[in-house]
């Protein structure tokens, strides 16, 4: 069997019959199913990505069929990118979750069903970041918002059952209208693979409207602004290591569909205005989350908002897009780099807020003066994570940020640069209203409980991999050549 | 009119109801079963425009659409009845307009 | 890989000072002083090389089209000796200096790091590397001013950020700019933006831009609100990173904009070096005012800073190369002089709580040897020959005679006056008998006493020997000389 | 209260207002006959020899969707189960034993249910019906039954409950890997065993369907829906 040709079935069949396994499993090897299963996806994503370096993306025809008749998953740069992303946080998510979910109590944490249902969303990420096909995709959007509703609720209280609540609804919202889409498209196309979609699209009210419905769908599921209404709330109240997950993995994965759709599928101007408008929607978010988190007073309803002010940046991408390859070339790698490092990054923050929280028992980042002194591994992770937030360098931060600059420059419309500074400095503003508390000289006697390895320096470690992304950015820029919406648009590698 | 017009147009406002049901009422059960409607809406409309071609017979692909659409409509009512039972319990609230009055989890 | 070194060897003992943790003093001594002398060392090997026409250079692949580059050319390694030679001598001053302090391995950490920045601005060898370098080192200089801990050092840090993440900003989309138009642009004696110096509206941008980066940490008025607040921090730091690496890093990227990235023709030509000329002529003179007015020992020496700093930024504004090389030679000549000062304030300020002008009657009989240095020091920087300050500032004054800004001329030497009337009152108020005189000839611990020793010592030797090859001001010619088209002084 | 709810009512308004308009207007842009992937679909439901040309879309070209839909199925009953609040739910009696009436018919239609759910899954292949419908007969079949007051064999302790829901999922899972033994990508059946193959994972996935059903129910119902508690 060759492995790296069968990396794209592999990467979704694997962690699905992790799932099936850890489920049977009962709780206590239930954490050992996870890691084993990280582990091989791990590697799988790496092969992935190695085999797309190597011989450019290919195509996997589940069931052997092939397009339009069967499904296809499209193996390219930008997917390997997200899927090993994935990989990474999944893995540090799943050690930090073996000492976070460590309770005797026979209900607590949905009765140890959390391995179950965060192998269930990693299946479902990775099968989104893989597939061809725009009805697959919806089947795979359920997937991850039913495992990621539920996650949020694990914890069981009134403030989570209510985010999950608002979450659900947002979700059925998105996946109704996301399906109505796919139902307008087919009956105008007759085709559901992406890539015949993208060879045989032409000018169809039909068709324009169902794609329409689909990128609103996916942009209510990615909780850009303003539609970011239900995303504070859920991310915020979720237990440390299902927020981590939601903030830095789940969001990609409806965005990366977006991707897909407006620079792959659809012709330049298919859908005239939509590019700016999103562009422009990007722009508020970055402005209004980071302007929220400046005014939050718990530590992860800050790092929520922070992810909304993030997700802002992710959609700069399309105005940028329509000033031919060169300017699109960096724009696509900028978010590409942004996307890791804000998914190692806000891992590393969530991770740590809930290590920060478990210590001093609450979340109030007022009273938390203090940790550098008590917890400096976990400040320090907070302050590295901070450097890649504000795109300062040296980070991965830096480069997306970077990149977009000049991507804005080189396109003339300097104003989009304009938005990127500014939301680097806000980030800067918040981050550091964060970090002074923590810096300051205060006695404090943290909770009794001494820091676990795993919850002290495995929030460090991610946002080390977000700093250190800095020096992967010509291999990024590899990967982002090899993706297709690079060679579609005609830019040779 | 043609049939699949008719089951077309019963789909659309079907789905418009549920717009409106899920978008505008307070209370957590009418929002299921509004989401509800927008599901069935939809199969509506996939199933009458997959029937437009009355010589080849109706189109399997959105049927076989149709048909895992229904299990996760299913499974997604299933988990928000879930939810807001688990909600209402917790709190004795049906809408999420009211805050809960005490706690939070943590 | 040699020309990283001086930037890799602090930084690697810095990353070893947070590893050993708080417990392992000694080991944390022994670590940051051998790193020092390796330092030392290196830098040493290769100005040798350099002054030999050897410039050895090094790029790693970045962004895409655009590398991380090191280069140790002449310029940027007199930079680099300044900061890694003071490195040495501040670090047994620190030694004893935070004795009894808290959280030393987060202090003496990070302060490598600072270094190692330092020297990776002063050896950048192209715009954006010196930006990354520049950033770290404004990210890596916060803990140090916080370092305390208290609401006062909190404001200071909160203040210093806004300054040098805006200035950040700005230097940020300069840096962008001006590689979308220009691509790679390696620093280039004479400049390395021909090719696209016909761009002019996007290069006067560009320029205000870096200027405006730049200035935040060369304390350029109005950019300078951060400089004073920041000396909260723990003297060392005060010392070294405000006195040398920080703020000469500002002063130092406008040399290289100057000089090698626009050179000094096109800076000219395009008009943008006139006003920064001027605005560093006011930040002077208005500098100098202020400091005569500061009881506070540390903020007097601030403002002389921001003063002193704009002597180089104006020097360099006349692109003129005697002025020039008076620039680039005063950069080095103010790092000992200033230091030696800081050390003093923070000598009396650990020994005897002294930290204000009018408190220190007494002092000289109290801590003689200190307050002789720094009386070396002050005459020198007020420009009496033959200490050290005198070489540069007649270079920079006959420089720019030269150029036929005789306003600069007055600037200077009118400056030279102010520095007397701020300078003096120190000395004459610790001559007076006073509080302090009793417990005669008690000096400060002697790891803090000696490194003020020797720099007092170097502000005379160096003054002495400043015609000899290999001084400052030999090598500040012989750096500067290829901007101005082979100008043999 | 009552403004604060009468303002944001105009957003519903508008989203269906807008729905119906665009939507309405896409729909009637189409032309009147269209025949989408019918034609292919057919011609490959024939090489792959499966009659029931939807059984084929969903198990056999588009079976990776049908895998991840079997997931969607699992992975909620798995929510819900997260979700209950009482963590013996799944193994309690709900209702007292029935009356004579009731318990006959229970006993006479019980039998005939599992029957019918066997019959949906054989005829599958060739006539509508398969797992699903097979299984949501199955699993009426068992909420009829814990209604009337069966309680659950003694066969079904916590772990075995968890087993047959997820058997379906993981034989589905297992014979999705089987071709890659042989060189095949996913879910690529080789010719010879495709229907013995399919009609395998068909038959655990009605039991797995069913149980998850019945354990969708159960996990929700309340410790105090009434009845005696064993």
């Amino acid at each position: 069997m060759n492995v790296l040709a069968q990396s794209p079935g592999l990467l979704v069949a694997v962690p699905l019959a992790g799932a099936a396994i850890s489920f049977v499993a009962g709780r206590r090897r239930a954490p050992h199913v996870a890691i084993t299963t990280a582990l091989v996806v791990l590697t799988l994503a790496v092969a992935l990505a190695v085999h797309v370096l190597d011989g450019g993306p290919f195509r996997y025809q589940v069931g052997g069929w092939g397009a339009p008749l069967g499904i296809d998953l499209v193996a390219d740069g930008a997917a390997a990118l997200f899927l090993v992303l994935t990989a990474i946080v999944g893995l540090v998510v799943t050690l930090y979750a073996t000492a976070y979910f460590r309770t005797d109590d026979e209900t607590a944490y949905g009765h140890g069903l959390f391995w179950t249902l965060w192998l269930f969303m990693w299946t479902s990420l990775n099968a989104l970041f893989l597939t061809g096909d725009v009805f697959n995709v919806y089947v795979c959007l359920e997937l991850v918002g039913i495992s990621a509703v539920t996650l949020v609720t694990i914890g069981g209280g009134a403030e989570a059952l209510r985010a999950g609540a608002r979450y659900l609804f947002a979700s059925m919202l998105g996946a109704m209208t996301y399906l109505l889409g796919v139902a307008l498209l087919y009956a105008a196309t007759g085709q559901l693979d992406m890539d015949v979609l993208r060879t045989t699209l032409v000018a169809d009210t039909t068709a324009a409207t169902g794609l329409a419905l689909m990128i609103a769908a996916l942009v209510l599921k990615t909780a850009l602004v303003p539609a970011h209404f239900w995303l504070p709330a859920a991310h915020g109240s979720a237990p440390s290591p299902v927020s981590a997950v939601l903030s830095s993995l789940v969001v990609k994965g409806s965005y990366f569909v977006i991707l897909r759709l407006m620079l792959d599928v659809m012709p330049a101007g298919y859908l005239p205005g939509v590019d700016i408008v999103l562009g422009v929607l990007g722009s508020a978010a970055i402005v209004w989350g980071s302007v929220q988190a400046l005014l939050q007073t718990r530590i992860k309803q800050l790092v929520a908002y922070s992810t909304v002010a993030q997700i802002g940046y992710l959609f700069l991408v399309f105005p940028l897009a329509r000033h031919g390859a060169d300017v699109l070339t960096l724009a696509l790698t900028g978010v590409l780099v942004h996307a890791l490092s804000h998914g190692l990054a806000k891992g590393s923050l969530f991770l740590g807020a809930g290590s920060l929280m478990t210590r001093f028992g609450h979340d109030r980042i007022a009273d938390m003066a203090g940790a550098a002194r008590s917890a400096p591994a976990l400040t320090f992770g907070v302050a590295l994570a901070g450097v890649t937030m504000m795109g300062l360098p040296p980070s991965g931060g830096f480069g997306a940020k970077w990149l977009l600059v000049s991507a804005a420059l080189a396109s003339g419309e300097w104003w989009w640069a304009v938005v990127l500074v500014i939301g680097g400095l806000l980030a800067a503003a918040y981050m550091f209203r964060l970090l002074s508390v923590l810096l300051v000289d205060a006695p404090t006697e943290l909770h009794a409980s001494k820091g676990d390895i795993r919850t002290e320096w495995l929030p460090l470690a991610l946002a080390l991999g977000a700093v250190l992304l800095v020096l992967a950015i010509p291999l990024v820029s590899d990967l982002a050549a090899a993706s297709n919406v690079l060679i579609h648009a005609g830019v040779t590698p | 009119m043609s049939t699949y017009l008719v089951y077309t147009a019963g789909g659309v406002l079907l789905y418009a109801l549920g717009t409106y049901g899920l978008l505008a009422r307070p209370h957590l059960i009418h929002k299921v079963i509004s989401a509800n409607f927008m599901g069935s809406g939809v199969f509506l409309i996939l199933i009458g425009l997959g029937n437009r071609s009355p010589e080849s017979g109706p189109d399997p692909v959105p049927q076989a659409m149709v048909l895992t659409g229904i299990v996760v409509t299913v499974a997604l009512t299933a988990l928000g009845l879930a939810i807001v039972k688990r909600y209402y319990t917790a709190t004795g609230l049906d809408n999420l307009d009211d805050k809960p009055s005490a706690g939070g989890d943590r | 890989m040699t020309a990283w070194l001086p930037m890799l060897v602090p930084a690697i003992a810095g990353i070893a000072t947070f590893a050993l943790g708080k417990s392992r003093g000694r080991a944390r001594n022994v670590v940051n002083l051998a790193a020092a002398a390796i330092s030392i060392a290196l830098v040493a090997r290769l100005v040798v090389h350099a002054y030999n026409g050897t410039v050895i250079s090094s790029t790693i692949p970045m962004l895409p089209g655009l590398g991380l580059g090191m280069s140790a050319d002449l310029l940027g390694l007199l930079f680099a000796t300044v900061a890694t030679v003071l490195w040495g001598v501040t670090l047994v001053y620190a030694i004893g200096y935070m004795d009894h302090a808290t959280d030393r391995a987060r202090f003496f950490g990070f302060f490598a790091l600072c270094i190692a920045a330092a020297n990776g601005v002063a050896l950048a060898d192209d715009p954006l590397s010196l930006f990354i370098f520049y950033e770290i080192l404004s990210l890596t200089t916060y803990p140090l001013v916080v370092h305390t801990g208290t609401p006062e050092a909190l404001a200071a840090g909160r203040k210093y950020l806004f300054y040098a993440l805006g200035g950040g900003a700005a230097l940020l989309v300069g840096v962008a700019w001006l590689a979308v138009i220009a691509g790679q642009t390696p620093f280039t004696p004479g400049g390395a933006l021909a090719a696209v110096s016909d761009r002019t509206a996007e290069l006067r941008v560009i320029f205000a831009l870096l200027v405006a980066g730049f200035g935040v940490k060369a304390a350029l008025m109005p950019l300078h609100g951060w400089l004073p607040g920041a000396m909260v921090a723990p003297a060392p730091v005060s010392s070294l990173l405000h006195a040398v690496a920080v703020v000469k890093a500002g002063v130092f990227g406008i040399i290289r904009l100057v000089n090698e990235l626009y050179g000094p023709e096109l800076a000219t030509s395009l008009g943008v070096a006139t006003p920064l000329a001027i605005l560093a002529a006011v930040s002077i003179i208005i500098a100098s005012v202020i400091a005569l007015r500061q009881d506070d020992f540390k903020r007097r020496l601030a403002y002389s800073t921001i003063a002193q700093l704009s002597y180089i930024t104006l020097g360099t504004a006349l692109c003129s190369p005697l002025a020039a090389a008076g620039a680039l030679a005063h950069l080095a000549h103010h790092a000992v002089m200033k230091i030696t000062m800081f050390f003093t304030a923070g000598s009396v300020y650990e020994t005897l709580h002294v930290k204000k002008v009018s408190q220190m009657p007494g002092l000289a009989r109290r801590m003689p040897l200190t307050m002789a240095s720094f009386a070396v020091a002050a005459f020198a920087l007020a420009g009496i020959p033959p200490l050290v300050g005198f070489a540069s500032k007649w270079m920079l004054g006959v420089g720019s005679a030269q150029s036929g800004s005789v306003w600069a001329l007055i600037v200077y030497v009118s400056s030279g006056a102010l520095a007397l009337g701020y300078m003096v009152p120190i000395l004459t108020s610790a001559l007076r008998e006073g509080d302090h005189t009793p417990a005669r000839g008690a000096e400060s611990d002697p790891r803090m006493l000696w490194p003020i020793v020797t720099v007092g010592v170097l502000t005379v030797v160096l003054g002495l020997t400043a015609g000899l090859p290999g001084s400052p001001v030999h090598w500040a010619m012989t750096a500067i000389a290829p901007s101005f088209g082979g100008w043999t002084p | 209260m009552g403004d604060r709810r009468r303002f944001p009512a105009l957003l519903p308004l508008l989203a269906s207002g807008g729905v119906l308009a665009f939507v309405g207007r896409a729909v009637l842009a189409l032309p009147p006959t269209a025949s989408g992937l019918a034609v292919e679909m057919r011609d490959g439901a024939k090489a792959s020899g499966i009659k029931n040309v939807v059984t084929a879309v969903l198990l056999d070209f588009r079976g990776y969707d049908t895998l991840l839909e079997i997931a969607v199925l699992m992975l909620a009953t798995v929510a819900v189960l997260s979700l209950r609040e009482d963590p013996a739910a799944l193994s309690r009696r709900i209702a007292g034993r029935a009356g004579p009436v009731l318990g006959a018919l229970t006993r006479t239609l019980a039998p005939l249910m599992i029957l019918v759910a066997g019959h949906l899954v054989w005829v599958g292949s060739s006539e509508p019906g398969g797992a699903f419908q097979g299984g949501a007969v199955l699993g009426a079949a068992g909420i009829l039954m814990v209604l009337s007051g069966y309680a659950q064999p003694a066969w079904a302790g916590r772990r075995m409950v968890r087993w047959v829901l997820t058997v379906g999922l993981l034989a589905f899972i297992g014979v999705a890997l089987y071709p890659m033994l042989g060189g095949g990508s996913l879910l690529q059946y080789p010719d010879e065993s495709r229907k013995n193959l399919i009609l395998f994972i068909e038959i655990l996935l009605t039991l797995s369907i069913g149980a998850s059903i019945l354990s969708l129910f159960l996990a929700s119902a309340s410790a105090t829906a009434g009845g005696e508690r064993p």
